[in-house]
């Protein structure tokens, strides 16, 4: 089977020992209608306690890769495994463990109060009500939604609506996450409240996020490993954000813009070679920028 | 209860008749006076509702040879006029699904229509002499009262039209002289048609009165269900939706849900 | 029920009756279902199902969708037939006038896409139930949709707890009270959609040309042939009932070729 | 009532004479739940070919707001007025100039084919099949999802949704165009074709674009004005991107984080007083970035 197929390539750059949490070899799905993802070239590994953000054009496959990886779709070809387990098969024994938020939330609410919908996962795995409340109140907090505890969850808005799955995904301290265009619809300040989160609870709790995005912006500050998906979900590229948004060939094929600050740099380097190495956080960016005026400065002789 | 299961060709032709032109009279007037942007943009809550009642009169609860029809349910969110045209609707599909035959479409929209009108009516006035705030206790009442009217209504039908009333489907139709279920089809074309002799003309296999005597007593048992399940779910919408159930004069002081009273300003 | 299916096969298949004029389909569907509601005969409703079941196998229609969806029903009609019918052959009965009209209609619309379907009734129906009509087999589907996605949400995030079936059974009585409540913001938003496009009570659609006017004819051939045959088993019945069999041994001989020739290419 | 209360400041700064096609004033609504959007504070007025963003947190009411503008919802106080008329009223009268694609577009699409769903409004307003035909090709076209023709929408993915049901908006011509998040779920590619797209329309067919969005970084290259609500609704903020942008206080109310370049270039600031002035779009940014090199290396004695 494919997933014994583990060439060093796929060892945790940092930690060898480290465990696998995802596993995904090549698989195949043939909708019903005749269009097929291939979800092949690199394997896709998620390592505990990293965050993976999964990168590709519109209709590439990136949810369908999330599905399988829920169990929701079975494989036609290929392997999937998470926690050891095939999902499709076992999806019972590991889905304590897996907190979930797919792309369109309202296909996931299920009860008629926000509070209710939180609780839901733990009332039906037996908690003791007051450890529910808890639980419950904890991370309506963390999400700062306390104050919606009792509306009707279809009534909110978008943004709103996001915010509740999350709360329904993160109630169990899942170890891995697995998120679906998590930061669509939030406003600035909720997103960058998220990915504070994501990263606080994968450092701290050792939890696996795994998560699709469009917004290459945050992917630099948020993800320790991205994975691009080409059209027909080939998995075409893989590495840390600096690493896969040097790569612009792959980048372009698969749709993606570079983030913005990567692009200031290279139209910096076009106007002006002594442009300073590309840098993907703000604060890199204003540190580096300062530093290339200051050392024009300082020699006057430098060209 | 808010229709018969008769096959084609066992009620006179002038019952049958008549249902179809008054049926098709009243829908046609409650369709013609639907111009109104306010009556159109409630299409979605009537195909919904449709949609609902279709599954719940389509399913039954064997034991008790019941199933639940959500007609005072519709008729309270949708008023007289969409309960018609909701009423007809549902009584085509389910005819075209084999419950009950085409000639009877008409006399079945009738029964359905009026028993939404009734439960409408009844709800209406119970609400106003209650209070908005007691729509359970108001939506128990209206159904079973109703209820009980759509089986006189019932009872009337068979004694007016002759046919046994073990062809008349209804609540809790248990025979209590020999313990079975009676049995529609028993009496009339369906066993005859197959199996026997000519098509008779159908003798009442059972007097009014003892039809009467088996509706009576075990009818309560279905209104009490229908009773309970009506009060359950009208109660949620008013707590959630109440513009659904309260409008114009019924308008109560607005009800925030717990935790909504201090809203977000 | 995934409305996905039926759309996709409506659209993009290639049959014969996907080719054929949606009035002369219309028109046969109309007849099939007046030869199973005038039938009180098992076999000759039996052998109007499998006209219609070699129709699906010849044509290569997706079977494997459509029976799962024209059976469903069949649950419906045996609860009924079970608490109401005197014997097994009027309970068969039963089901099979629903199977087969439900046959009909699914064969109709994954053939046909729904808003030429609703557009051609709209047509012939008063204004609000036209309306209500595209509406009511929308919201089926919203229903049937909303209800797949809350059992997909309960298994994504913790299935429904085995110990505490109190904790479970409250938890779905909830979740159906939220379900009834979401379908309608969905069906409202649904029209307020149509509504905003240019909907204003009648689809209008592009007319599909016929690809041959002989299929055309041939479709609407059959079904009064069908027709036909139920009325004249249910006026000479007595004379007929004898040979009932012979209706149905050819019925299965057709399927039988209609099989073979399937397997063959 | 309030439509006539046109103080100066809402007359179009380059052109006094210039239309206006949208105005609310002082609306609110309040939902059966008791939440409650009060849309004022200043009237919001989008004027005749000019693209309007309209910014806020999650819950503001910004969905509310454009639910007014088609009518949807009607006015319990204040008025909106759009092409002269009240839209809750007189919907029919001007529907068939108004483009609109809502935040959730899975309730969006109607037809069982993306061909026939964005040939549905043509169609229902009654224009001959090949004039249908051809719109629906060139709107396709315009999106370049020809490829989708034929398939059934409720399979595709979510971006390729938001495509079909854009494609919907805009085959009739509107005069103007009402989009809830448009960016939401697009890849970046998708996303800076559709801001081009509708910078084209506007100057060439003079269409007015009202939209809402959460993706600060695309505001100042798209629209010509923003509007900030705060929570509540309150029209908390109005002015062209750098206005608005430069009014740090009222966006941290709004829960709105300035976008990348206006942040790294304060930061530059802070660092030294020299940096050059915010530029919000790249082009500028690494213009000024390199003039403000330049010129410290000119004259030998800056500082
Ligand atoms: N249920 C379905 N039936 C048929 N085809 C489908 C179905 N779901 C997805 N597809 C197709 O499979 C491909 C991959 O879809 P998927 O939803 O995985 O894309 P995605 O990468 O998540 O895109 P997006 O960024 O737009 O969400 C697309 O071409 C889509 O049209
Ligand atoms: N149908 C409804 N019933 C009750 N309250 C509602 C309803 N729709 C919206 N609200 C509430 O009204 C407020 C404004 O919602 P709206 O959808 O306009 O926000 P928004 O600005 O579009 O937010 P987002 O950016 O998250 O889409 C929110 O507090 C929301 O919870
Ligand atoms: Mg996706
Ligand atoms: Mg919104």
């Amino acid at each position: 089977m494919a997933l014994r197929s583990q060439t060093p390539d796929h060892i945790h750059p940092d930690d060898p020992t480290a465990e696998e949490v995802v596993r995904i070899s090549c698989v195949r799905h043939t909708y019903e209608d005749g269009t097929s993802v291939h979800l092949c070239g690199l394997d896709f590994v998620a390592h505990r306690g990293k965050r993976v953000a999964v990168l590709g054009p519109n209709g590439a496959g990136k949810t369908t890769m999330l599905y399988h990886i829920l169990g929701l779709l079975k494989p036609q070809e290929g392997a999937v495994s998470v926690f050891g387990v095939s999902p499709a098969e076992q999806w019972a024994t590991i889905r304590r463990r897996v907190g979930v938020m797919l792309q369109n939330v309202d296909e996931q609410i299920i009860s008629p109060t926000v509070g209710d919908d939180v609780a839901f996962s733990p009332r039906q795995y037996g908690l003791p009500e007051t450890e529910v409340r808890e639980r419950v109140n904890r991370v309506l907090k963390l999400l700062g939604i306390e104050e919606l505890a009792d509306r009707v969850p279809h009534n909110l808005s978008g943004g709103e609506k996001r915010k509740v799955a999350l709360a329904g995904a993160l109630v169990m301290d899942p170890e891995l996450l697995v998120l679906d265009e998590p930061f669509e619809g939030l406003d600035p300040t909720s997103r960058q409240g998220l990915l504070d989160l994501l990263e606080h609870l994968s450092h701290e709790r050792g939890m696996t996020v795994v998560l699709t995005t469009h917004d290459i912006d945050a992917v630099p500050e948020f993800a320790d490993y991205a994975y691009v998906l080409a059209p027909g979900g080939t998995i075409a590229l893989r590495g840390t954000p600096a690493e896969v948004f040097a790569n612009a060939k792959v980048l372009a094929d698969g749709n993606i813009k570079p983030p913005i600050l990567a692009e200031l740099f290279s139209r910096l380097r076009e106007r002006d070679a002594s442009a300073p190495e590309m840098a993907l956080t703000i604060e890199d960016a204003a540190e580096a920028l300062e530093g290339w005026k200051r050392r024009s400065l300082l020699p006057e002789t430098p060209q | 209860m808010s229709h018969i299961h008769i096959p084609d060709g066992v009620l006179p032709v002038w019952l049958w008749l008549g249902g179809w032109v008054v049926a098709a009279a009243i829908v046609w007037l409650a369709s013609a006076r639907s111009g109104g942007v306010d009556v159109r943009r409630k299409v979605p809550l009537v195909g919904v509702m449709a949609a609902l009642m279709l599954v719940a009169m389509s399913s039954e609860i064997v034991p008790i040879a019941y199933h639940i029809n959500l007609t005072v349910v519709a008729g309270v969110l949708l008023g007289p006029q969409l309960s018609i045209v909701a009423a007809f609707v549902v009584q085509v599909v389910l005819a075209l699904l084999g419950h009950g035959g085409v000639t009877v479409i008409g006399l079945n929209t009738l029964m359905t229509a009026s028993e939404m009108l009734f439960g409408w009516m009844l709800f209406r006035g119970l609400i106003t002499v209650l209070g908005p705030r007691r729509v359970g206790l108001a939506s128990g009442v209206a159904t079973v009262v109703t209820l009980a009217l759509a089986t006189t209504m019932l009872v009337g039908l068979v004694a007016v039209s002759g046919v046994g009333a073990a062809t008349v489907r209804e609540t809790g139709a248990l025979d209590p002289q020999n313990l079975t279920f009676a049995a529609p089809f028993s009496d009339s074309i369906f066993s005859v048609g197959l199996f026997s002799g000519g098509e008779r003309s159908s003798s009442p296999a059972v007097p009014v009165r003892r039809f009467a005597t088996i509706v009576y007593t075990l009818g309560p048992l279905g209104w009490l269900i229908e009773a309970l399940v009506t009060a359950a779910v009208l109660s949620y919408i008013a707590r959630v939706r109440p513009s659904l159930i309260f409008e114009g004069a019924l308008t109560p002081a607005r009800q925030a849900l717990p935790g909504d009273e201090h809203g977000r300003h | 029920m995934d409305i996905a299916v039926v759309d996709r096969s409506a659209v993009s298949g290639n049959s014969t009756l996907h080719g054929a004029a949606t009035g002369a389909k219309l028109i046969a569907f109309s007849l099939v279902l007046a030869a199973v509601v005038v039938s009180t005969n098992l076999f000759v409703v039996l052998t109007i199902t499998i006209v219609l079941l070699a129709a699906v196998a010849a044509l290569r229609l997706p079977a494997r969708s459509m029976l799962p969806l024209a059976a469903y029903p069949a649950v419906f009609a045996a609860v009924f037939a079970f608490a109401s019918a005197p014997d097994a052959l009027a309970a068969s009965l039963i089901i099979a006038k629903a199977v087969t009209a439900a046959l009909a209609s699914v064969t109709l619309m994954f053939t046909t896409p729904y808003p030429q379907v609703f557009a051609a009734l709209q047509r012939v129906t008063p204004g609000l139930v036209g309306d209500t009509l595209l509406m009511t087999y929308r919201a089926i589907f919203i229903l049937a949709d909303k209800l797949g996605d809350l059992t997909r949400a309960v298994r994504l995030r913790s299935g429904l707890s085995t110990g505490h079936p109190v904790r479970a059974a409250r938890a779905t009585t909830r979740a159906l009270g939220g379900l009834l409540l979401y379908s309608l913001d969905l069906a409202q938003r649904e029209y307020d959609v149509l509504v905003l496009r240019g909907y204003s009570g009648r689809l209008r659609v592009a007319l599909r040309p016929s690809r041959s006017r002989a299929a055309d004819s041939a479709i609407i051939v059959v079904a009064f042939m069908l027709l036909c045959l139920a009325a004249l088993w249910r006026i000479y019945w007595i004379r007929l009932i004898s040979y009932s069999w012979i209706l149905l041994a050819v019925a299965l001989v057709g399927l039988g070729v209609a099989l073979a020739s399937r397997r063959r290419t």
